[in-house]
This record gives structure tokens, sequence and C-alpha cells, in this order.
């Protein structure tokens, strides 16, 4: 009983410290990253202590020192705003994007000492739902955020982000729906253990070969919950100034900010989990490698977990990078457009897909 | 293991604050989530007995309760916006022209 | 069954007090220097007029009914998709006559230009 | 009777459905003219073919066999049930083919004959509906089914008597239709409990199954089983036309002439020669009610024929011989002879048809004159009317070989031969002055010179195809249509009897001999013949005679032509008293008493109301705590169990 | 799940209920709403409910309350000072409140008084989706296929009434 509380804490902890260190090394990402996109140097100038040190920390400069700038500065509360929710804000919309992680599984059982770890926080039946459930109740966050700073222009931005982000929610669950279908089951770590197999023993078997057109509009989807260029409608600086943030600053804007990548995060996340083989390697087994042709390949149960994490990081952060890449190419969409896309355009696609995928399935038996 | 009876004595405090809410606020919304509140109160009561008998049935009905809930939700408040459009308020003691 | 929910709880607890502590962190850190300027609403540098909390069009009010009705179809394919397998045709018939009329719904909505939102 | 065996089937009810699909083309697709014109008659014909085919079935089947075709469970209500289920014995057989048949030609006829008419699609309605109640009626194996078809063909003669209701006479002639048709109906009704009631069968088995009726009639008691046939026979003078109920047939013909010909000719008013030999088990069971059905037919068939004898209206004169016909069929039943009886009704459907279809030619060239008076020479102008009119008369007057010859005759032998000779005498006197006043007609309808307004005699022309076809086959059958009962020991003599014999049993005489048979022929034909002559002599030779003879006989004629002042006799009796009791009932009962109490409730109410509609403050809290009030109350009971 | 568990949500549910009712400003009254039905699905949880208790938080606390919560702004609802004062209405407070108490007591001590046995264990998978679809998709067909009539009417009646008409 003990030991078991004992894992679970250890498996949360190590999921939220993946997130979050994630988003850290997002924030570079995007500081450098866009500096490459646009052939610009990027932040270069940091520095401690009045630059005794000889060379430059660009790394320590957005992973280390932004954070901490933003945590150190004046918490700047407007007079007439609701000091509750204005705190309540930034808390509900970093704190259900990580919870989510809890039932993503990043990795096989690991076996210690007898015990058999699930690398997996929360191991449930219903593994879906629960994201449905929690990536629903982010919409709070933007709210009250927008509600409570009493501002035009953040509860204008509250208002239209939350319109969006339960407009694509729609076209988000249906997008799944096509792979539970698939796989027969809402647990996470069972899909993942399906995507093992192999096609023909070569191919493979991950879920976007099932479920291309899903794949998309989850992805898409995925994009605009996470309220990034294309979709940064609701925090579009030439409109909205900074939307429902406007009237926030230090650390409550830094969460604002950190649920962004979290959202980032947890999209690539579930895309790598549903449609990319979670932490499946090719041809990797619990006891080793199984090449096609029959070459055979045993390896330490320790090593082939390592390796399992490391690939499903790697697909996480392929994902992440992928979407940052969209997020500094493409230019925003109009308002009326994204819901467009969402209601006309996604929507009926999605109901599409789940009908074909039925029909596929039923007649395949 | 608490007894079911526990959970049926929850679920009918629920409802009886959920009545009370529903006669003394004046807000025609929150009498409405009010209501919603006496709703749960009796999904609650389903479950608990849902899982007394061992059988699902009552969980279906909560399904339904909740879809029920949802179009009342939707026409109720469509309801309430087109009456604060003509009569710019949602007081229930002002929405009292129904009267002799 | 109910022990999958330890870590669950767990993740909740950790990420609450996480998160719980970042949201604080300028109230713990950060200096506290009022100033009349700082306690206005930002509205590009002019005094804020007029009551922020405005009305807004009723567009929104009815992509959130569309919203909920939509999203109750989805809880209910969820289980569909699950058990699909096992009810074999009829099933998917049951499913298609359910998703036209909601179908039916959508191009109601469609068509009344309750998704027009230029 | 011998005992018959039952044959299933499923397919007697497109018999009767068939004309219930053109009733809802006419009333769907009135717009479409053509489709209503061309399609009811056709529907109506496929039935006849449907009906020939199941009789043709019956007939391979074994002798006495019926054909029965169960549809579903109409009632089943503790002891009583009643099916809805048709069944095809010979009886009904003979009366579906007559339905069938003569209705398909009279259709096809109507289709021309109110090819003008703006409401063509209406007419067509009733006239199916019409066909399907009728055939309900025939086909039924319920008397509770056959009653609904009863009152079926009466509402549909009600409809069609006053088809143009634009005039009020019309209007009125359908409503006495109707009413008098109540008074019938009310004794059937009385009749049906009183049988049903009477004839509950072991473990109080309640059913108006007419085997189950059959079955138990024999064991009625005298008294019972007298009430019940009276009762019944009341409905049957009703719907047929027999004294003292006939009055509103010759109203009738305010219809169109089809329907006159279909309805108050052919069909509807057989409906109570139907029933009675339908039930003639029951009338067996009482001899008392037999004879009042003779002397009832008998006196119907006399008197009527003497109205018949001055009329000047073409078409009265020929409702009066209906009368006087349904006269002869009842004196047949009266004496037990029921074939004899249904085969009169046959050939009678035959020659009366005809001669409705032509006179409704006749007056069709005419341009609308029915007054015989006006008429005269029209054999040039309308030959084939000519030709057909003359063969119907020939058949209702008795010409040997006709149809209406072997039908009359074989009615007579068996009165006289049951020992009824008054009642035979009255029957030949009746055929006697048939003879007569047919001739009349014809003679001044066709013979002479042209009596009519020059510009209607200018345009007097013969009818179109569509309606002298059927005439001529009508024609045909009523010349030869007697032959299937020639009488006992000619060729095939009585074979018509013989095939219903089964359901309707053998009358039993006391007299023998076709010596006898043939004597009494002879008379009754000479004595036709002889009416034939002198209307032959008065109408043609010297046409100045019936005026002197009126003059001469002016009370006797006046008492004729105001048809004995029947229609005033019921007045004064009966109508105006009814009138004036209605009003008191009006002007004390309903508008002091009832209105007094409607309204005082409303009054209380209203000031209930007022009372009460204080507690409506309109906020709907306060409702909902006495909504909660009213939970508690209910609690606290369950708590206290 | 031990008493006291049971009694901690039971607190946090009755107190969060109270609030919904009591708190003047409709935004709060809205939150403690969903702050309920969370709890709600929790108690679901530990009555073997976990999808009927995913649903709760899918369906209500993310698609219901933000409707409510909309339209709450949509109005822009203050709080209503009326709500805190309220002489007026005395009767009708006293009464609910003393209605309310007694429906509560009598319903209480009816449910307690049922005589009902410890639940057996549940059966493998039970209140899991796979079951619960199975009785949803066989027994209960007509009623689903209602319910899309139902929504389809709804969708219809709030547009109907929400729209502005263009006249």
């Amino acid at each position: 009983m003990w030991a078991d509380a004992g894992i679970a804490a250890a498996t949360s902890l190590v999921v939220l410290l993946l997130v979050l260190s994630l988003c850290f090394v997002l924030l570079w990402v995007e500081r450098k990253g866009s500096a490459l996109i646009q052939d610009r140097i990027g932040a270069n100038r940091a520095n401690i202590f009045g630059g005794i040190l000889p060379f430059n920390l660009g790394i320590v400069n957005t992973m280390i020192a932004d954070p901490i700038k933003m945590f150190t500065k004046e918490d700047v509360v407007p007079a007439d705003a609701d000091k509750l929710l204005h705190f309540l804000g930034p808390f509900l919309a970093v704190f259900p994007v990580l919870v989510i992680f809890a039932v993503v599984p990043f990795g096989d059982v690991l076996v210690i000492g007898g015990h058999s770890v699930d690398l997996q926080a929360a191991h449930l039946d219903v593994g879906i739902l629960y994201v449905l459930a929690m990536s629903g109740l982010a919409v709070y966050g933007i709210v009250l955020g927008g509600w409570a700073s009493n501002s035009r222009w953040a509860l204008l931005g509250a208002i239209r982000g939350s319109a969006q982000m339960i407009s694509y929610e729609i076209a988000m669950g249906l997008a799944l729906i096509g792979t539970v279908m698939t796989f027969g089951t809402l647990d996470l770590q069972a899909i993942a253990r399906a995507q093992g197999a192999h096609l023909w023993g070569v191919v493979p078997a991950w879920g976007v070969l099932y479920q291309p057109l899903g794949f998309l509009i989850f992805l898409i989807a995925g994009i605009a919950e996470s309220k990034r260029v294309p979709f940064d409608i609701p925090e579009g600086e030439s409109e909205l100034t900074c939307g429902f943030f406007t009237e926030y600053s230090g650390s409550k804007q830094a969460c604002f900010m950190l649920s962004d990548f979290a959202e980032i995060v947890v999209v690539s996340g579930l895309v790598t989990t549903l449609f990319f083989g979670a932490w499946q390697v090719p041809f990797l087994a619990r006891d080793g490698w199984h090449f096609p042709g029959g070459l055979t390949l045993a390896m330490p149960h320790l090593a082939i977990v390592a390796l399992q994490v490391a690939s499903f990081i790697l697909k996480v952060l392929l994902f992440c990078c992928l979407q940052i890449l969209v997020r500094w190419s493409l230019p925003r969409y109009r308002y009326d457009q994204l819901m467009d896309l969402g209601w006309k355009r996604l929507l009926p696609l999605a109901l599409v897909n789940v009908l074909v995928t039925g029909i596929v399935i039923v007649l395949a038996g | 293991m608490v007894p079911t009876g526990w959970y049926l004595a929850l679920s009918a405090v629920l409802f009886a604050i959920g009545t009370v809410g529903v006669l003394v606020r004046r807000n025609v919304i929150v009498i409405f989530m009010a209501i919603e509140l006496m709703l749960n109160a009796v999904n609650l009561t389903f479950v608990a007995l849902a899982r007394q008998l061992g059988t699902v049935d009552g969980q279906v009905v909560v399904f339904f309760t909740m879809t029920v809930a949802a179009s009342e939700a939707a026409v109720g408040l469509a309801i309430i916006l087109a009456v604060f459009r003509n009569r710019a308020t949602v007081n229930a003691d002002e929405l009292a022209s129904l009267r002799w | 069954m109910l022990d999958q929910y330890i870590g669950v709880v767990l993740t909740f607890a950790l990420a609450a007090t996480v998160v719980g502590l970042m949201v604080s962190a300028s109230m713990l850190l950060g200096p506290h220097k009022r100033a009349a300027m700082k306690d206005q609403v930002f509205e590009c540098g002019n005094p804020p007029s007029g009551t922020a909390r405005g009305r807004f069009s009723v567009r929104f009010y009815l992509g959130a009914i569309i919203f909920i009705v939509f999203d109750v179809e989805v809880v209910f394919l969820y289980p569909w998709a699950i058990v699909l397998r096992s009810l074999g045709v009829p099933g998917l018939v049951e499913m298609t006559v359910f998703i036209a009329v909601l179908g039916v719904a959508l191009a109601y909505v469609w068509r009344k230009g309750a998704l027009v939102w230029s | 009777m011998p005992e018959t065996l039952v044959i299933p089937t499923s397919t007697l009810w497109v018999i009767a459905a068939l004309p219930l699909a053109g009733f809802l083309v006419a009333t769907f697709g009135g717009r479409a003219r053509r489709l209503v014109q061309v399609g009811a008659p056709l529907l109506v014909g496929a039935s006849f073919a449907v009906a020939i085919a199941a009789v043709l079935s019956l007939a391979r089947a074994p002798e006495g066999s019926r054909l029965v075709d169960h549809v579903y469970t109409w009632i089943a209500a503790g002891p009583f049930h009643a099916d809805v289920t048709f069944r095809l014995d010979a009886l009904s057989a003979v009366m579906t083919l007559v339905v069938t048949g003569v209705g398909f030609l009279i259709h096809v006829y109507a289709a021309g004959y109110m090819a003008e008419d703006e409401s063509l699609a209406r007419f067509f309605a009733y006239l199916n509906l019409f066909m399907f109640a009728m055939l309900l009626l025939v086909l039924a194996d319920n008397l509770l089914l056959l009653f609904v078809g009863w009152e079926g063909v009466g509402l549909c003669s009600y409809l069609l008597i006053g088809f143009w209701y634009e005039k009020d006479e019309n209007a009125a002639a359908g409503k006495k239709a109707f009413v008098v048709n109540r008074i019938g109906d009310m004794g059937f009704v009385l009749g049906l409990l009183l049988l049903a009631w009477s004839t509950t069968g072991p473990g109080g088995a309640m059913s108006l199954d007419i085997a189950h009726v059959e079955r138990h009639a024999a064991a009625l008691g005298a008294g019972t089983a007298t009430a019940v046939a009276l009762l019944l026979l009341v409905g049957a003078t009703g719907k047929s036309a027999q004294l003292p109920l006939y009055v509103w047939l010759p109203d009738a013909m305010a219809g169109p002439t089809p329907v006159s010909a279909l309805i108050h000719a052919a069909t509807m008013v057989t409906a109570g020669v139907y029933m009675i030999a339908r039930l003639h088990t029951v009338f067996l069971a009482s001899p008392v009610a037999l004879e009042v059905v003779a002397i009832v037919g008998a006196a119907t068939a006399l008197f009527a024929a003497t109205i018949a004898l001055v009329q000047n209206d073409i078409k009265r004169v020929l409702a009066y011989s209906t009368v006087s016909q349904l006269g002869f069929m009842f004196l047949a039943l009266g004496v037990g002879a029921f074939a004899t009886a249904i085969f009169h009704v046959v050939t009678h459907a035959f020659f009366k048809a005809l001669l409705f279809l032509a006179a409704g030619s006749v007056i069709h060239g005419m341009s609308g004159e029915q007054d015989i008076q006006q008429m005269g020479g029209l054999r040039k102008r309308m030959p084939v009317t000519w030709w057909t009119f003359l063969a119907g008369t020939l058949a209702i007057a008795g010409a040997p070989g006709f149809a209406g010859f072997f039908s009359k005759d074989e009615i007579l032998w068996h009165t006289w031969a049951t020992g009824h000779h008054l009642l035979w005498l009255v029957g030949v006197v009746t055929a006697a002055l048939t003879a007569f006043y047919m001739f009349r007609l014809l003679l001044l309808t066709f013979a002479g010179k042209s009596r009519a307004a020059p510009e209607v005699a200018h345009h007097v022309h013969e009818s179109p195809a569509v309606m002298t076809v059927p005439l001529v086959v009508l024609a045909l059958l009523s010349v030869g249509g007697g032959w299937v009962g020639l009488p006992e020991g000619w060729l095939w003599g009585g074979a018509f009897g013989r095939f219903l014999a089964p359901v309707t049993g053998e009358p039993h005489l006391t007299a023998h001999g076709a010596g006898v048979e043939g004597a009494l022929m002879l008379v009754t034909t000479l004595l036709a013949a002889g009416g034939a002559g002198i209307a032959y002599f008065f109408y043609v030779r010297m046409p100045g005679l019936p005026l002197v003879m009126a003059w001469r006989l002016a009370p006797v004629y006046n008492l004729l032509v105001g048809k004995y002042w029947i229609d005033e006799l019921y007045a004064a009796l009966v109508v105006r008293p009814y009138v004036r009791l209605s009003q008191a009932l009006w002007h004390v009962v309903d508008q002091v008493l009832i209105d007094g109490a409607v309204n005082g409730t409303a009054a209380a109410v209203m000031i209930n109301g007022q009372l009460w509609r204080y507690v409506q403050s309109g906020n709907v809290q306060h409702y909902a705590l006495v909504f909660l009030g009213g939970a508690i109350v209910l609690l606290s009971y369950y708590l206290q169990r | 799940m031990g008493p006291l568990t049971f009694a901690a949500l039971a607190a946090g549910l009755v107190a969060s209920a109270l609030t919904v009712v009591l708190h003047p400003n409709p935004v709060k009254s809205a939150l403690a709403l969903v702050v309920t039905l969370f709890l709600l699905a929790v108690v679901f949880v530990f009555l073997e409910a976990h999808m009927i208790a995913a649903l709760q938080v899918i369906v209500y606390a993310g698609a219901i309350m933000v409707l409510f919560l909309f339209v709450i702004m949509l109005l822009n609802l203050q709080d209503d000072a009326a709500e805190t004062r309220g002489s007026d209405r005395i009767a009708l407070r006293a009464g609910a409140w003393l209605g309310g108490g007694v429906l509560a007591g009598e319903l209480v001590t009816l449910f307690l008084r049922l005589p009902l046995a410890a639940p057996s264990a549940a059966p493998e998978g039970y209140g899991g989706a796979a079951v619960v679809a199975r009785s949803l998709f066989t027994d209960y067909l007509l009623p689903f296929e209602l319910t899309s009539i139902l929504l389809l009417i709804a969708v219809v009646g709030a547009v109907v009434l929400a729209q502005r008409r263009e006249a």
C-alpha cells in the first residue's frame, strides 16, 4: 500500500517535472528559434553580476533569468478588480493543463526491486475522458482572468478566447473518437501498448496510420486550443493589446504564458501517445529488439525503458518544435475565419471521419 | 465502506439547499443554478442506488439527466436573455406581471 | 479500481502547490509600491471611461449553446466508440441516426447565421 | 337445413375494399375530373370481376358450403363479441353479383349522365361509398356489421337524394328519406338487441354472428320470435319502402336518375328483402310475423300500383311501381318462398334499373322534362331508348318469356300453393294494374306525336353510347335474365331455387301439380295482356277518353292523384304534433332549465374565481413555496406509514 | 472509502452548495456551483461510476456552467444588493428556510430508515465505459435516440429565442 503510494508520488512528481522542464526548454526554443526563423541573433545579452563572466549565457538567460525576472516583478492588481478571481484566473489557466499529463504514459513498466512500476502517474480506464474533462476546465482560467481584471481588453479577449476554446474542443473530442474506435479503449497506456504491433511485420502500427485525418484535425484543434498564432485572436497584440491578461503582471502573467507552453507540451504529448506510438520504439519489445527477418537482439531491462522514455520525450519535443515553427511562420486568422474553420470545416470533417471509421470497423468485423 | 443511506442523506441535504435557493434568490439565473443543484442531488441518488443494486441503469439515467439539463440550460438561459432584452431585469420579483 | 486515482490525487496536490506558489510568487517576492496610476486599467494611455463590463454580442452565447449540444453528442459518442465492435451494424445505424438529427441542428444554426462571426 | 361447411379465405374483403378505394380517389382526387370519371366505374368493375371469381370458387365448392373471410376481431366485450367477417354463401353470392354487376353498369351510365355536372367528383364519391356500404351489408357475417352497412347505405341515399341541395325540395326529400329510415332503423336496432339477448348461448356467450343466430333461432319462444320478427320487419319496411313507411321513396326521385336506378330501384331498397331472407330462420319461428309480412307486402303492392295509375311524372310512376314490386317480394317472403323473393329481387334489379336508366335517357333527351304529358312521339327520335324501354316494360308487365314473367308468376304460384288465395287475388289484380300503368307510361312517352314545346322538341336527341350501351346490356338481361329460374319441371327448372335452397330452405307447398301452376300462369298473363290492351286503347286509339274517365270518376281520381293523402295524414298526425312538442321542449326545458343550469354553473365558477384569484401573486417563488408545502405533506404521509 | 473522507467530501459539498445559494455575486455562485459539481464527480468515483464522473466534469463543469458564466457576463450582472437586505420578503425567506429544513429532515429520516444491506463488491469493469455503453445502446436505445430530438429542439428553441429579430 505505502509502496504503491510512494511509487505514485514519484511518478506524478516525475510527470510534473517533465512538463515544467519541457516548458522551460520551449521558452528558450521560442526565443532562439524565432530568431533563427526570422534571421536574427535573438537574446544574447545575458550575463550575471554585471558581466563578470567572460562568456554569453544565452540558454541560461532565457531558461533561468526570464522566469526569475518575471517572478520577482511587482504584482499589480487594478483597483476595482476582483482580487480572488484575479488570483484564480492564472491558477486555473495552468493547473488543469498540468494535471492532464497525469494520464499520459511516458514509458512501459519499469521493474525495480520486485515492484513493477507503470510509467504513468495515474493509470485510468477512462483516461481520454479525463483528458477532455481537464482541458474543458482550462476555459475558466481565461474567463475568470478576463472578467476579474475589469478591463475592456481583458473581457473582450476572455470572451473571444473562451468561445474559441470551446469551439475547438468539439473538433478535438470528435477527432479522438476515431482513435478510440480503432483501439477500442479509453486507456492511454493500453493504446500505447497496442501500437507496439507491426503491420506485415515491418511498419509500426502507429495510430496515425489508422487515423490520418483524425491526427490532422486533432493537431489543428490542439494548436487552436493553446491560443497561439495563427489562432492567437484572444491575445492578439495588434487588436487587444494582450487580450485577457492585459491587466496581469509578474508571476501571474508568467503563469498565463506558462499555460501556453504547457498546452503545447500536452498537445504534443497526446499526439505522440495517440498517433505516433507513444513511447514505442520500432521493433523494440520488452525483452529486446525483434527486427523483421527473425533477427533478435536482447537488451537489459533498464536500457530498454530508458530508450522508450527517451523516444517519448524526443517525439514530444519534435511536435513542440513543429508547433513553434507554425507559430512563427503563419499569419493570424481573422476571427470569423477562425470560427468558420472550427465549426464549418473541422466539425463536419470530424463527424465524417467518425462515421467512415465506424463503417470500416463494422465491415472489417 | 460507507453505507448507501449516507449518500442518499447527503443528496437529500443538497436537494433541500437547492430548494431553498430557488425560493430565496431573486436573480433568475441564480434560481436556475439552484435548480441545477437539485438536479445533481437527484443524480447522486440515482448513482448511489445503482451501486446499491449493482446495476448500471441508474448511471444511464444520470446520462440522460445530464442531456436534459444541457438542453434545459440552453433554452432556459435563452429565455432569460429574451426576458432581459424586453424588461431589462432578471429580478424574479419584478417579473411578476402574470397576475390578477 | 479506486487506487487508480491515487496518482490523480497526488498529481492534483503537487500541481496545486506548484502552481499556487508560482502564481503568488510576485506577491511574496515582488516589491509593493502602490500608485494611483497603477490602479487604473490599461486603456492605451487614456484615463479609463465608463464601465468595462459592457455587454457583448449574443453570438458568443449562441456559439456556447451549439457547443453544449455537440459536447453532449461527443459524450454519447465515446461509449459508443468503445462497444461499436460488439454492437455491429445496428449500432452503426443507431449512431448514424443520432448524428443525422444533430446534423440537422447544425444545419439549422448554420442557415440561421448563428455561425457568422464577423 | 343441410350442415354447411366453412371454407376460410382471405379475398372477400377485396370486393368491398375496391369501391372504398374509389371513394378515396374521388374524395382526394376531386380535381382530376377525368381520373374520377374513369377510375370510379373501373374500380366498381374490378370489384365485380373479383366477385365473379369468388362466386365461381364457391360454385366449385361442395353443395351448401360458404366462404368466410375473417378480417379482424372488432368487439370482444365480456361474453359479447363481434368480428369483422365476410361470408359468401349462395344468398350473398346472388346479391353481391347483382349489386356489383348492376352497380357497374349504372356507374358507366352515370359517367356519361353526370359528365357536365360540376360536382362530378362528389357524386362518384357518394356512389362508391354507397357501393362499399351495400357490399358490407350483403357480405356481412355478423348482424352488427350488417347494420353498419345498413346505416351506411341509408346515409349515402340521404346524401344522394339531396345531391342537388341548391333546390330546397331536394334537400327536404333527402331529410324525409333519412327521418323515415330512422324510424325503421329504430325498430331494426331494437330487434337486433332483443335477438342478441334472447339468443344467448351456453355460458352466456352473446353474439350476432349469423351462424350463431341461426343455431339458436329455432329455440326461440313463439312470443319472443314474433316480437323480434316484427321489430325487424319495421326496419325492413323502412328500408324497403313498405306500408306504412313507403312515403320517402317517391320523393327520393329528387336525386339524379342513376341514383334512383341504383339505390332506389335495384339495390338498397331490396336490403329489407335480403335481411328477412337472411334471418328467415327467425321469421319461420313465428308464423304470425310471417303472415304479417305477407299481408304488408300484398297491401303495398296493390296500394302503390293504384297510385301509379294516374301519376304523370315519369320517375314517380317508376318509383311507385318499385314500391309495388317490393310489395311482391314481401309477399313472397311472407309465404315462405324466400328463394323466390330473391329471384324477383334479381329480375327486378334488371328491368327496373333498365327502366330508370331509360327514363334518365329520355329526360336527358327532353332536356330535363319529366312530365309524360309533355312528351310523346320519341320513338323515332330515340330508337335505342325506345326499344330498351319496351323490353323493360314487357319484363315488368310479365310478358311470357321475359324476366319478370318467371319471378312474378313463381311468387303468385307460391302464394296460391301455400293457401293464401286472397293474397293471390290481390297479386293478380296488381299484376294487371302494373301492366296497365307501365304501358300507359310507355305509350304516352314514345307513341303518338310530340306534345312538347317546339324548342324542346326541336333538339330531342339520342343519348351517347356510354349511356345507351348499359341500356342494351340491361335490356338483354331483362329479356333473358329470367331463364335462370324456370318453374319446376321445365328444362332445368327451379335451378335458382335449388342453388339457394341450402341457405333459404324449401317452401313447403300444400297444393301441387304443374297443371295448376300452368293454369294460374295463364290467368295472370291474360289479365296482364288485358291491362296492356286497355292502356293501348286509352292512350293511342282514343286519347280523349282518359279525361272523360277522370271527370266521371272524379273522387277516385282525385284520391289517387292525391296519393290517398297519406303524406298529409302523416303531417297532421305525426309531424306537426311532434314539431309543437319540440318547440315546447326548446322553450321550456332547453332555454329555461338546461341553459339556466349551465349558466348558473358558469356564474358560480366565476364568483369562485373572483375570490381565489387574489392568491395568484404572479411571483413564481410563492407558488414554489406552496409546492414545497405539498411535497412536505406527502413526505410526512409516507413517514407515517 | 472511510467515513472520514466521506465526511470531508460531504462537508465540502454542503459548504459549496450553500455558497451557490447565498453568495450575492452571481459569478461567485456559478464558481461555487462548479466546485459542487466537481466534488460530486469525486463522490461518483467513490461510487464506482467512473464514466459518469468524467462526464459530470465534461458536460456540467466544462459546458453547462460555461454557458451560465457567459450569460452572466452577457447581462453584466453585478452583486445585487437586493439579495443581502430584503426585509420586504421576510415571510418568504422564513418559509423557505423552514420548509427546506423540514424537507431535508424528512428526506434524511426516510432514506436512513431504508433497509439497505451493504452493497456487494462491484463486478469487474462496473461503471466503466464499456458496461454503461452496452446498457445504454441496448436497453435504453429509444431514449437515446429521443435524446437527439430533444437536443435538436433545444438548439432551435434557443436560437429562436436568443437571436434578435431583424425588424
